[in-house]
């Protein structure tokens, strides 16, 4: 049990953090969320760094890490607002990876790792049909597909002959159509609409259900990233605004506020990141990652929007980078599962609690 | 105690349901659509406005001596909801608040030469009081106002000046005396936006409406622009302040918004609405609106009973405009990621993009006009007596 | 509209306070509840100062006062921590007089003002059989009957013949059988059995209806008047109190929770005073009450729990007053439907919300 | 980064287990059952206490130099955490916390007259700190020990000496320099609780539990009462308080309250299992377990690393205290009625009355060891780095 990072894990962090610093200026974010798209020039660093290939097997030409590796970069990614389909990618060539068909797996996880591929999962939504495969076409829609219009290509939760599994498309070969959608995070995000598109099973209820899960518990990690960020700036902000005299982060209701924050904060990082290691482990539960999802939403939509009010009026506007982390913060709190889906699934399983003692 | 209407309050909501079904054309409605912003009134809002002013129930609650009836303002509040209610915007900028200062605090020659076109809108107004060191330390402003025979020079920086860009005049605060203690050396003005010397800088904020910074570089403006004495600033700002956080009527749109939620989830997500935990959440929701209209009365019966409240019209703002967080980041959590589908994605996005909008725009109304944690100050020590 | 107290309403409310003030020191409370039992000398003076016969009609010799004025007097016993089973006869006996039998009605609230009649309204539990009628005997059991060990008389819903109603019970008198339960607030309550007791039939469904709107209305008074009472003794002593050089009530902190527990305390009053006034005037919903109540019941709980954390280790010893609204107001907080039951109700009926516009 | 635990740890958690299965007699549970609460500990419990020490655990994780192993703390975490599980009482009053401020800051006769007979449990303590103008503030304390040849003589009165009535000895704070700064007058002592003019009186508190006053009248102790350097008292105290803090393994009773509340409501009242806003309500309670397990193990985990925690004491602290009083009062909530129920009522009465009881008794967790709002200053102060 060490809640903390490891020697190699700091060094990963830093390297990542470092370059951000650098080279992703917040107004390059901007320019992209105004252009549309992702980030390719960042892309080709995470490439070049070998950081496309950390948790995968030494098989598929990964660098067999642990998928907490994985995670601390997408928290870095997260806290620098990138715009890149990392979680995505990671997630979706993992599941085949681990539980799908083996010949596709090493095709993509190569591809992944030398840059030629990125991948959008197009799980199915709640409220909307499963997507169908029949004779290898595929017909459906993908309701809220991020970086859909951005990726080479999309796994899709589809059904054939009654079964569940995931099937592979090529993003930009024929019977896709993806429209662009509007989300309060300004990324990428599509509404696809598949029509005969020609699809190959990657993987069947197992790649799915592991999918899910990653998806799930990295985008807690991404929640609790912003969650972080928006402390760490309004921290910053308070110890240093001057009103009445002193510094606003001295009076006594503002420390308190951002004690709270950072209370909820560590503990939804610590869920978070417990889950993924367990995933990691083959050992974690649906319902444990519901938790952490569902605490790491909260923690996402109440810490930033905090943060706002104990900024003020500079924290409000465009030229400030605090909305990178409270708009993306609620669209992330939604995604994969929003805290009342997950805590559905919580509730229809308290007879899975095990007694303590 | 006496929780109904009376017959006559009853008989004036009718007339103004009346009137307002009657002002209500497609015109105003595609006028309100559009979202056009400005200090001076559009079109169809001026016609409305005008309308009102021909009923004479613009200021009709105003003591006679600030040119009103003197009636009880329970009229204003019914008058404020069914504006609210009919989702037709009640303000006209801030006139309302300057309007009456000038009355109150200006000399026979200023009262003839503003109110007329406050009233009638041909005067707009922008509000010239926080600066990048005053926020809500208002009274640690800087921008500097100095006797130059009969004018005045200004220089200084004004920041988050909303509709700076289009209003007539600035209503400004500025320091008379650097040397006097904080609060006793401003003073109060009202400027032409058009004045050499004033530059206006865009800045545009995550709410998606624009403000602004203003810059006075030796901008003149003859003596008479001062309203009310000299240094005497801090008082009459105090004053439009507390008519401002009266609040009377607040927050009625987001019951418009939590009977879109629900007729939305009745329509689209029927799903969800057959889910027991969903509505227990909207049931939350639909508390805490009973809280807000028990604030707001209790507050309301304060004022119409001539009294100046002391905690109440805190408790509403801050009430209010927690909600309007609330309301509409657990409408976008009940809707998952539908819920996060701004305006832009057209059909797709729910309530026409109406939560995404309101969320993103929440934050202002809690940290602007005294932030919550300053309304809680207020409340502790003016309502409650608790010591410095 | 006005929230505030009428003249009228003020002397009632001031003459009683002061008697109380007088005639009623919290030690009184503490050897009543230790002794159990009722507080008769109190209930004698109720009587000979006309306050039971406020709400009822001039026919049965009442005061045609509004209910909002026994309410005010309920609101002034609550903050004394009286034990008397003042809400308990009144919200019974007006049910008889507006729905009920009339020749039982007039014989039951003459007793009352007289003084010789005092009532617990037994209504049946969410989780428990509804008692029976048969012959004029009557079967069954009462769970949590407020007062059912000291009052003349019970109320008690049953059924006979499949019909829902109020039956009078002599609580002496045969076949009923009171064993007390000690509850968090140390006032008197009973487990009420019942075999073949004498029952006379004294109302039917709406009585039945009125009572129950009547007990949960003016139980939300209970509520917020503990909540009101926690919250004084809490802005009294922070102002006093001194550590660190000042007093505790000028913390920002402290001030801030003070602010948050009035506001809560200030709406969950108006509502229950609104409720209470609209059933008076035959026009409160079971809806309305029960979102009153809830409100209410929260402001007893968290109101009176936030003001034992602000007072430390004086407010929490028995010595001190404090924890008479702390305990009374949990158990009001339960009583005449909790939080969770009333809204539970409000949830069903979601679709009576009628849109604003 | 590592979420399990190493085999090692496993191991022991498996001796510790079987050490608890054998000494988990009928004859404990009963003892239990009564809730004897005294300094010292009970026949039973005492009985415990030896087998513990037998087996070489009751201070093998302290630092060598105060008489440990200097094993990995998270031995300490297991073993503790296991007592929580089959609820059975750890803690040895507070000998564990003075144990070690005499081992570090006693004079070799002073360890050797006391250390002993605090293992053994032969002297028992009470916390002389707070007064009635010292609580919070304890810096403020106005206990008087003045020299007197040898001796020194004790004036002044303690608040809230929980076993004051009970204990052997008292570990007092008392000012020895009143005219040095607050904290810098200040020495710790032992003092017999026989020792002539000192008297007890008991309070008796909401939550059932008796505390107490302490009246020190001319007390007059030896000159080797003196704990530590003069006027240095404040340092030890500080050093004692921290060792209080680190709060390993806080909390574990509240899972059991849980998982008897599941049980009562599967057993009793199915009905509200079934109803979905319920199930969210307990969900809720499974969060709030969650966090405080995530935040009691991040505190643990900067423990066994050798480091002190900033905040994350102070994050469990105030999570597990406020966690306290929400799961009993949502649990009574749910159970309505039934949930007012005290142990006195017999059978009827739900879990034997324990929400009833921890409900009463919540507050003194939330406000006493550091109120939560000073562990909120502590959060934002010494955590976050926020000035002064």
């Amino acid at each position: 049990m060490d809640a903390t990072l490891s020697e190699t894990q700091r060094l990963l962090r830093d390297s990542l953090r470092d370059y951000l610093r650098r080279e992703v200026p917040f107004d390059r974010i901007r320019e992209l969320e105004r252009a549309g798209g992702m980030d390719e020039a960042l892309w080709g660093h995470l490439r070049d760094a070998g950081f496309l290939g950390l948790p995968f097997a030494e098989r598929h030409g990964g660098e067999a890490g642990e998928l907490a590796d994985a995670a601390i970069l997408l928290e870095e990614l997260t806290r620098r607002a990138c715009i890149v389909p990392f979680l995505e990618t990671v997630a979706a060539a993992l599941a085949l990876e681990r539980h799908g068909d083996e010949a596709i797996a090493d095709e993509i996880v190569r591809g992944v790792i030398g840059g030629t591929v990125t991948l959008a999962p197009a799980p199915s939504a709640a409220d909307a049909d499963v997507p169908a495969v029949a004779g290898g076409a595929l017909d459906g829609e993908g309701r809220f597909v991020d970086y859909g219009a951005e990726v080479t290509h999309h796994l899709v939760e589809a059904v054939a002959d009654g079964e569940p599994g995931l099937w592979l498309v090529d993003a930009r070969g024929a019977g896709v159509r993806a429209e662009p959608l509007q989300t309060i995070a300004r990324t990428p995000q599509a509404h696809v609409r598949y029509a005969a598109a020609p699809a190959r099973r990657a993987g069947g209820a197992e790649a799915l259900q592991f999918l899910r899960r990653a998806g799930r518990a990295l985008c807690a990690v991404q929640c609790a990233a912003a969650a972080q960020q928006a402390l760490d700036m309004t921290v910053e902000y308070t110890g240093m605004r001057v009103q009445f005299g002193r510094p606003i982060g001295s009076f006594q209701a503002v420390q308190h506020h951002c004690a709270d924050m950072a209370t909820q904060t560590l503990a939804a990082r610590f869920l978070a990141f417990r889950a993924i290691w367990n995933l990691d482990q083959g050992r974690a539960s649906d319902r444990e990652i519901a938790k952490a999802k569902a605490l790491a939403s909260r923690a996402a939509t109440e810490v930033t929007m905090q943060a706002h009010i104990l900024h003020g009026g500079i924290g409000y506007t465009e030229e400030y980078d605090l909305h990178f982390f409270s708009r993306r913060g609620k669209e992330r709190a939604l995604a994969w599962g929003a805290a009342g889906e997950c805590l559905a699934l919580v509730a229809a399983t308290l007879d899975e609690v095990r007694p303590w003692r | 105690m006496e929780f109904g209407w009376s017959e006559e309050l009853e008989t004036f909501r009718a007339e103004v349901r009346e009137f307002l079904r009657e002002v209500d054309t497609p015109a105003l409605r595609a006028e309100l659509a559009s979202r056009m912003e400005t200090a001076s009134l559009s079109p169809e809002r001026q016609r409305v406005r005008d309308a009102l002013e021909e009923r004479g129930w613009a200021r009709m609650c105003w003591p006679p001596e600030l040119g009103g009836e003197g009636r009880s303002q329970w009229f204003q509040f019914v008058l404020t909801e069914e504006f609210a209610r009919a989702e037709i915007p009640f303000g006209a900028g801030f006139g309302s608040m300057v309007g009456p200062a000038i009355q109150r605090f200006g000399t026979e020659a200023q009262r003839e030469k503003y109110l007329p076109g406050i009233w009638s809108n041909e005067i707009t107004l922008c509000l010239g009081y926080s600066e990048p060191n005053a926020g809500t330390d208002l009274a640690a402003l800087e921008t500097l106002a100095v006797r130059d025979g009969d004018d005045w020079l200004i220089n200084g920086q004004k920041l988050w000046t909303s509709a700076a860009d289009t209003a007539s005049h600035v209503w400004l605060a500025a320091r008379t005396d650097p040397d006097a203690p904080k609060h006793r050396g401003i003073s109060t003005f009202i400027v032409p936006m058009d004045t050499p010397g004033i530059s206006v800088r865009g800045i545009m904020t995550m709410g998606g409406a624009r403000t602004n910074e203003v810059f006075f570089e030796d901008a003149r403006v003859p003596g008479d622009a001062l309203i009310g004495e000299v240094n005497r600033g801090w008082y009459i700002i105090a004053n439009a302040l507390d008519h401002e956080r009266v609040w009377i009527g607040a927050g009625g749109g987001l019951r418009h918004t939590f009977d879109r939620l629900l007729a939305h989830l009745r329509e689209r997500r029927p799903e969800l609405l057959e889910d027991a935990a969903v509505r227990a959440r909207l049931v939350e929701l639909e508390l805490d609106l009973d809280v807000m209209e028990g604030l707001v009365l209790t507050n309301a019966s304060i004022v119409a009973a001539g009294d100046t409240p002391t905690m109440e019209a805190s408790m509403s703002k801050i009430w209010t405009s927690d909600l309007r967080y609330r309301i509409s980041s657990v409408a976008m959590e009940l809707l998952g990621r539908e819920g996060a589908l701004a305006e832009e994605s057209g059909d797709c996005a729910p309530l026409a993009g109406e939560l995404e909008r309101i969320y993103r725009n929440s934050p202002v109304q809690r940290f602007g006009g005294g932030t919550n944690d300053v309304q809680r100050d207020i409340i502790a020590r003016r309502g409650l007596g608790l010591p410095r």
